[in-house]
C-alpha cells in the first residue's frame, strides 16, 4: 500500500516511453498474496517485504524475483524529538504504527522502538493495519507520534519528522515476476524497465533508497 | 484517472446484486416465514452467518471455493472458460452471499405479519398460492421488500472486505468506487477521499430518499 | 346430478373443542347453519372451502370430490364464495380492487349491478382501512358475489348492518341465490335472517351436528300491482276484499309470486277475530293438524308454526301477522 | 498468543453495542413508523447512510470526530482524561454508528405493522402511550426485535473495518477476533485462520439456533 | 353535579364526511345511539373516548373537561370503558391477561363476578386467535368491564352473538349499568337490543345528530315468586287473574321491579280481545292520546307505542304481547 503512489507515477513514465499499458491493482500485502495464489490475474506483483516474493518463487508461482526499492521507516511527530529526547516525548502519548504481524512496516517500527528503548508500558501503542492508516490516524490528530514510510512524508504535513535509519535496517521490498507473465511483452518491459535509471530516480525521489545504491 | 468506471461498476454492482438477491431471498424469506418445519431456527441462523465472519475472511473462504481448482471454480472455467474470482459475475456471487441475510430477514418479519385470513380470502377468489403470494403476500410485505432492497443496495455500494478480496481490484473490472475512497484514504489522497465520499453519500441519499418518499406515496399502510 | 353437498368431517383444535359431523346437504336454495356461538359453525365452513387441515375429510360437491383420502383439491378450485365473520378485505386495495380481485380471476367482466344493489357506487376509490363496520361487510359480501361462485358460504354476513340496509339486503341475497341458482349455506345467529332466507335449518353445537330443524313459516303470495319501489301482494288463493292483501317495500314483477317469511315472535294465534288492529296481516286459518308444531290451512295454503297451544284440529283461529319477510320466490 | 482475550472482547462490544443500539433504535424506529412528519423519508435515508460509506472511510471520519482537537473528542478528553479513538468506548461509538440501520430498519417494519386499533383498546383500558408502547407494541413487534438485535450483533461480531481503524488494534482492550483472523489470514497462517474461523461459525450458529428456536416457542405470532 | 356528558365535536374523513355534532348527553342508564351504517356512531365514540383527530373538540364529562381548545386529555385518563366494533384483543395475550390488562391499570383486584356473567372461564387460558367470532366479543366486553370504567362505549357489542347469550348478557349489561352507576353509549342496529336496554335514544346519520328518538316502550312489573332461573312477573298496578302474570328467564329477588320492553314488532294492538292465543301477556288498555304515538294507559301505567292508527281518546283496546325483553330496573 505504501508504494501505489509512486507505482502510479512509474507507470505513467513507463506508459508514455513504451506505449505499452499498465494497470495497477493494489491492497494490502497479504491480501494480494492471497489472491495470487488463488490465481488472480496478475503478471507483477510488488510486495512491501521480502518474505512473500521469495515464498512464491519457492511454489513455482514466481520466475525471477529482485528488490525494487529499500524503504525508511520514519517517526513523525507534533514537536522535534531526536534520540535522546524521545523516550521523554512520548510518556502518555499515543503512537501509531502499522500492525506489526501483518505489515512489515509495524515489524520495523518495533526493531526502532527497541533500539531506542521505547518502553510500551509507558504510553500507548496504537497498532491499525498498514502504514496508511497510520498515517491517517497521525494526520487526523487522534496519535501524537507514527512510524511511517518516508515516501509518505510529502503528503501528511508533519511539523516534524524524525529519520531512523540509525536505528533500523531499510525495508526490503521485493518484486516478483509472476508465472503467468510468461510471454506478455508488455509484463517482462516493465519488469526490465523497473530495474532502469529513470525508474530508480522516481523511486529516490518518492523517499525510498534504490537497490542498486 | 476518471472516477466514472467505478461509480458505473458500483451501481451496476449493486443493482444485479439486489436483483438477485431479492429473487432468492423473496421464497425462502417467504418459507421461512409460513413453514411449520421444526427445522425453521437452523435455517433462520445459517441465514444470519455471513455477517459474523469479517468479510476479508469471508472473501478468503470465496476465493477458496471460486479457485479453478475448487468444484465450482472449476465448473465455472469449464461453462465460460474464465475464472470466477476476479471478474464479475464473481464478485456478484460474493456479494449475494455477503448481504443475504440483509435482504432475507426484513422480507422474513414483513411476511409473517400478513394476516392469515386475508390469505385465506384471496384463495376462495381464485388465487393460486402463487398467485395469492405475489397479489396479497408482496404487496403487504412491501414495507419489508423496501427495506430488503435499501439494506442489499446500500450494502453493496458500501461492501469493501470481500470485494478487495475476490475482485482483485481491477480497474473497469472489479474496482467499485467503495474501493477507490478506500485507496484516497490509504494513500493520504484526503481531498480525493472527501470529494468520493461526498458524492457517494449525496447520491445515496437522493436515492434513498426518493425511495422513501415514494414508497409513503404509495396508498396506505397496514395501520 | 347429485344436487348435495354432502360431508364428512373430523378435526381436533386444542383440548376442548372438536368437531365430527357428516351430513348431506341439497344444493338448492338457502340453508341456514345456527348455534350457539363457538359451536364450529364457522369451522365447518373453512374446512368445507378447503382452509382447515382435518383429521379426516370427505367433501363432495355436486359430482365433483373437493376431499378423499389422499385428494384434496385446492381452495381456489372449489368455487366457494366465502364472506368471512371478519371481513378480511385486501387492505392494500381499493374497494374497487377488492371487488374486481375475484371477479378477474373468475372471468367475470361486470358487476355494476352487484355494486347497486350493495349500494357500494360512493366506496369504489376509498381504501378499506376507514371503511365503517357496515360498509367493510358490504364490500365483502360484495367481493364474493362478484367472482362469479358456485356456491356461496356466508358466514354472518349482515351482523353490523342497520335495520333498513337488512331489510334491502336480504331480499337482494335471496334472489342472487334464486335467480343464479348459486345454491348458499348461510350462518346467523338472526331469527329474522332465518325467517326470511332459509330454505332449510341445520343446527350445530359444541362441534355436532343437532339436526335439521323445521323450516320457517311461509306464506306465498302474488304480486298484484307495482308502484314505484313498492308493490302490493295478496296471499295465493285469497279474494280480493278478504283482509290479504298488503304493501312492501320489494321490486319485483307483476304476476310474480313471493314468499312471505312469518316470524314466530311477530306472529299471533288467536281464537277470536282481534277485530280492528295494527296487524299488516289478519288471516283466518284452520287447524289441520298438532304434531310437530301447528299445522294450518291459510286460504289452501298449508303452514306449520313451531308452536304449541291446546288447538284442536278443525278448530277455526285468527292469524294477526305484525312483520312480513319477504323474499322473492 | 491466547485466542481469549480476543473472544471476550468481542463478545463484550457485540453485547454493549446491541443494547445501547436496541435502547436507541427503538424509540426512534417506533418514531418513524407511527411519524407523519414529512420529513420522514430523509430520516429514512439518512438512517441507510453508514451502509453506503466503506468501513475504512466510516473509519476515517469517525477519526476525524474523534481526534482531541474536535468537539466530540475534545469533550470526551475532558470528561474522562482518555482519548475516545482507541478506546473501548470509540469502538461502541463506531459499532453503534455502523450497525444503526440493522437495528432500526427491522424494528420499524415491524412497528409499523402493529395494529392501530389495538394500541387504541391499551389506552383506553389506561396505559400511556409509554406503557401501551411496552406493553402492547414491543411484544408485537417481537419478530422485528430479534432480526434487529441478531443483525447488530452479528455485524458487530464481524465487523472489521471500522474496528480497525478505530480500535488500533490494542490487545485485550481493541483487539477482537475479527482482526485476529484477519492476522492469521494476511500472515499467512491459514491453519490458525481456519481454526478461528470454525469457532467463530459454530458459536454463532449454535447461539443463533438457541435464539430462533426460544422466540419460535414464545406463543403464537400475529398471523 | 352536571350528570351529562356534553359535546360539540366537528371533524372531516376523505372529501364525503364530515361530523359536526353538538349535544348533551344525561349520564343515567343507557343511552342508544343509533342510525345507518357509515352515519358516523363510531367516529363520534371514538373522537368522545379521545382516539381521533378532530377539527373543534368540546368535551365535558360532568364536571370534567375531557377537551377544549388547548385541553386535550389523555384517552387513559377518561376511563372510558370502550368496546369497539372489532373487537380488537391484544394478540400476544391470553383471555386471562386481556381481562387482566385493564384491571391491573385501573387497580382492580377481582373480576370473577364479570368471568362467570360472560361465561368465560374456559377460555381464559387461551390465545384469542382461534376464539370464534362470539367468544372474541364476549372477551372484548370483559375486558372493558374489568377496568372499572366511569362510563361505558359500547360500539355493537352484542354483535355475532347467539340469541340464547343475548338473551342472557342483555340484562346482564342492564344490571352492570344499573348497579355500579355506570352509564353508558351503546351503538346498536338492534331493535330489540334498544327496547331492552335503552333509556333513551339518539340518532344520527350523515355526520349529523337526527335527534332524540321516543324511549321505547316499556312497563313495570313486580317479581311475586323466584324458582330456580325463572320468576314469576305482576304487570304493577294489576291484580291477581288479570292476565298480568307471566313467566321469565331472569334472576332477580323477590319485590323488586323489573322493566319489561315491548318490542314493537311483537305488539299487536286490537279493538276487539283476540280471545285465547299464544301471547304472553294480553293486556286491556284505553287510549289516553294519540299525539306522539298510541298513549295509553295499562293497569294505570302509561306506555306510549310509537304507531298510529285511528284511535280514539278513551277507547277500550287490547295489547297483546307476543315477547317482552325484561331488564333490572
Ligand atoms: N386452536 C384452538 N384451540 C382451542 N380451541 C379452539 C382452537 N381453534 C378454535 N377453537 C374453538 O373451536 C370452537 C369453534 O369455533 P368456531 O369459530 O367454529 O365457532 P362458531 O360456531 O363460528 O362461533 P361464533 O358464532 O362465535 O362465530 C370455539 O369454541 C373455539 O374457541
Ligand atoms: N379517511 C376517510 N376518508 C373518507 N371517508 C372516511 C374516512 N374515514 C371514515 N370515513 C367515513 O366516515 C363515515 C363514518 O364512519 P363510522 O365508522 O363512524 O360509521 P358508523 O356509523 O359507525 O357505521 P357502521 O354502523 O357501519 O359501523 C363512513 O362512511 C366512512 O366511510
Ligand atoms: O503493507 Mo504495508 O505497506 O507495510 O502497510
Ligand atoms: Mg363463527
Ligand atoms: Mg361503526
Amino acid at each position: 500500500a505504501n508504494f501505489l503512489t509512486t507505482a502510479e507515477t512509474l507507470a505513467e513514465a513507463f506508459e508514455a516511453e513504451t506505449g505499452h499499458q499498465i494497470v495497477i491493482t493494489h491492497g494490502s500485502t497479504g491480501q494480494l498474496y492471497a489472491q495470487i495464489v488463488q490465481g488472480a490475474p496478475f503478471d507483477i506483483f510488488l510486495s512491501a517485504d521480502e518474505e512473500r516474493p521469495a515464498r512464491l518463487k519457492e511454489e513455482g508461482r514466481a520466475t525471477e524475483v529482485r528488490t525494487y526499492a529499500l524503504g525508511r521507516l520514519v517517526l513523525v511527530s507534533r514537536a522535534p524529538v531526536d534520540a535522546a529526547t524521545v523516550g521523554e516525548a512520548v510518556a502518555g502519548r499515543t503512537v501509531a504504527l502499522a500492525d506489526p504481524t501483518v505489515a512489515p512496516y509495524g515489524k520495523a517500527a518495533t526493531t526502532a522502538m527497541e533500539k531506542l528503548r521505547l518502553d510500551t508500558a509507558t504510553f500507548r501503542p496504537v497498532l491499525v493495519a498498514n502504514v496508511g492508516q497510520v498515517a491517517t490516524v497521525f494526520v487526523t490528530g487522534n496519535a501524537d507520534f507514527a512510524f511511517v514510510s518516508a515516501s509518505q512524508l510529502p503528503a501528511m504535513a508533519a511539523p516534524s519528522t524524525m529519520d531512523l535509519a540509525d536505528f533500523v535496517a531499510p525495508i526490503r521490498q521485493d518484486a516478483a515476476l509472476l508465472d503467468r507473465a510468461q510471454g506478455n511483452d508488455a509484463a517482462r518491459a516493465f519488469w526490465d524497465w523497473l530495474a532502469s535509471d529513470a525508474a530508480a530516480g522516481t523511486i529516490r525521489d518518492a523517499g525510498y533508497g534504490a537497490p542498486g545504491a | 484517472m476518471s472516477v466514472w468506471p467505478a461509480v458505473f461498476l458500483t451501481l451496476q454492482l449493486a443493482a444485479v446484486t439486489t436483483v438477485i438477491l431479492l429473487i432468492i431471498a423473496l421464497p425462502f424469506a417467504w418459507w421461512l416465514a409460513t413453514t411449520r418445519a421444526r427445522s425453521r431456527p437452523l435455517f433462520e441462523a445459517i441465514t444470519a452467518l455471513p455477517l459474523v465472519l469479517p468479510p476479508t475472511v469471508l472473501g478468503f473462504y470465496l476465493l477458496i471455493l471460486m479457485a479453478p481448482s475448487a468444484p465450482l471454480g472449476g465448473l465455472w472455467v469449464r461453462l465460460t472458460g474464465d475464472t470466477l474470482a476476479f471478474s464479475f459475475p464473481g464478485l456478484v456471487l460474493a456479494s449475494v452471499i455477503y448481504s443475504f441475510p440483509f435482504a432475507v430477514q426484513p422480507l422474513q418479519t414483513a411476511f409473517a405479519s400478513v394476516p392469515r385470513p386475508v390469505l385465506d380470502a384471496a384463495r376462495t377468489l381464485g388465487a393460486s398460492p402463487r398467485d395469492a403470494f405475489f397479489s396479497v403476500s408482496m404487496p403487504l410485505a412491501r414495507r419489508g421488500l423496501i427495506t430488503a432492497a435499501v439494506l442489499s443496495f446500500a450494502h453493496t455500494v458500501g461492501e469493501f472486505g470481500v470485494i478487495l478480496m475476490v475482485g482483485g481490484n481491477i480497474p473497469g473490472k472489479t474496482r467499485v468506487i467503495s474501493i477507490e475512497v478506500f485507496s484516497a484514504v490509504e494513500t493520504l489522497d484526503y481531498r480525493t477521499a472527501h470529494i468520493l465520499s461526498f458524492w457517494l453519500l449525496a447520491l445515496s441519499l437522493i436515492v434513498l430518499v426518493l425511495v422513501y418518499a415514494f414508497n409513503r406515496r404509495g396508498g396506505a399502510g397496514l395501520g | 346430478m347429485a344436487e348435495t353437498l354432502e360431508f364428512r368431517i373430523r378435526l381436533r383444535r386444542g383440548a376442548l373443542f372438536s368437531l365430527d359431523v357428516a351430513e348431506g346437504v341439497p344444493l338448492s336454495g338457502i340453508t341456514a347453519l345456527i348455534g350457539p356461538s363457538g359451536g364450529g359453525k364457522t369451522t365447518l365452513l373453512r374446512a368445507l372451502a378447503g382452509l382447515e387441515r382435518a383429521d379426516e375429510a370427505t367433501v363432495r360437491f355436486r359430482e365433483q370430490t373437493w376431499d378423499a383420502p389422499g385428494i384434496r383439491l385446492a381452495p381456489e378450485d372449489r368455487h366457494v364464495g366465502f364472506v368471512f365473520q371478519n371481513p378480511a378485505l385486501f387492505p392494500h386495495l381499493s374497494v374497487a380492487e377488492n371487488l374486481r380481485y375475484g371477479a378477474r380471476r373468475r372471468e367475470v367482466k361486470s358487476y355494476d349491478a352487484i355494486v347497486d344493489a350493495l349500494d357500494l357506487g360512493a366506496l369504489m376509490t376509498r381504501g378499506v382501512a376507514d371503511l365503517s363496520g357496515g360498509e367493510a361487510r358490504r364490500v365483502a359480501l360484495g367481493r364474493a358475489l362478484a367472482s362469479n361462485p358456485s356456491v356461496l358460504f356466508l358466514d354472518e354476513p349482515l351482523n353490523g348492518l342497520d335495520t333498513a340496509r337488512k331489510a334491502e339486503l336480504l331480499p337482494y341475497i335471496g334472489r342472487a341465490v334464486g335467480e343464479a341458482k348459486v345454491p348458499a349455506l348461510y350462518v346467523t345467529h338472526s331469527a329474522t335472517e332465518v325467517a326470511t332466507l332459509a330454505d332449510r335449518v341445520l343446527g350445530i353445537a359444541g362441534g355436532r351436528l343437532t339436526g335439521w330443524r323445521s323450516p320457517p313459516a311461509r306464506l306465498r303470495a302474488v304480486v298484484t300491482s307495482v308502484t314505484g319501489g313498492l308493490m302490493r301482494v295478496r296471499i295465493l288463493g285469497a279474494d280480493p276484499g278478504q283482509g290479504a292483501d298488503m304493501t312492501l317495500p320489494l321490486v319485483a314483477r307483476m304476476g310474480e309470486t313471493v314468499g312471505l317469511g312469518l316470524p314466530l315472535d311477530s306472529v299471533l294465534v288467536s281464537t277470536s277475530d282481534p277485530g280492528r288492529s295494527d296487524a299488516s296481516l289478519c288471516l283466518p286459518a284452520t287447524v289441520m293438524g298438532t304434531s310437530g308444531g301447528l299445522e294450518l290451512d291459510v286460504f289452501g295454503q298449508r303452514v306449520t308454526l313451531a308452536r304449541g297451544g291446546p288447538h284442536a284440529v278443525g278448530a277455526r283461529l285468527w292469524l294477526s301477522v305484525l312483520r312480513v319477510l319477504p323474499r322473492p320466490d
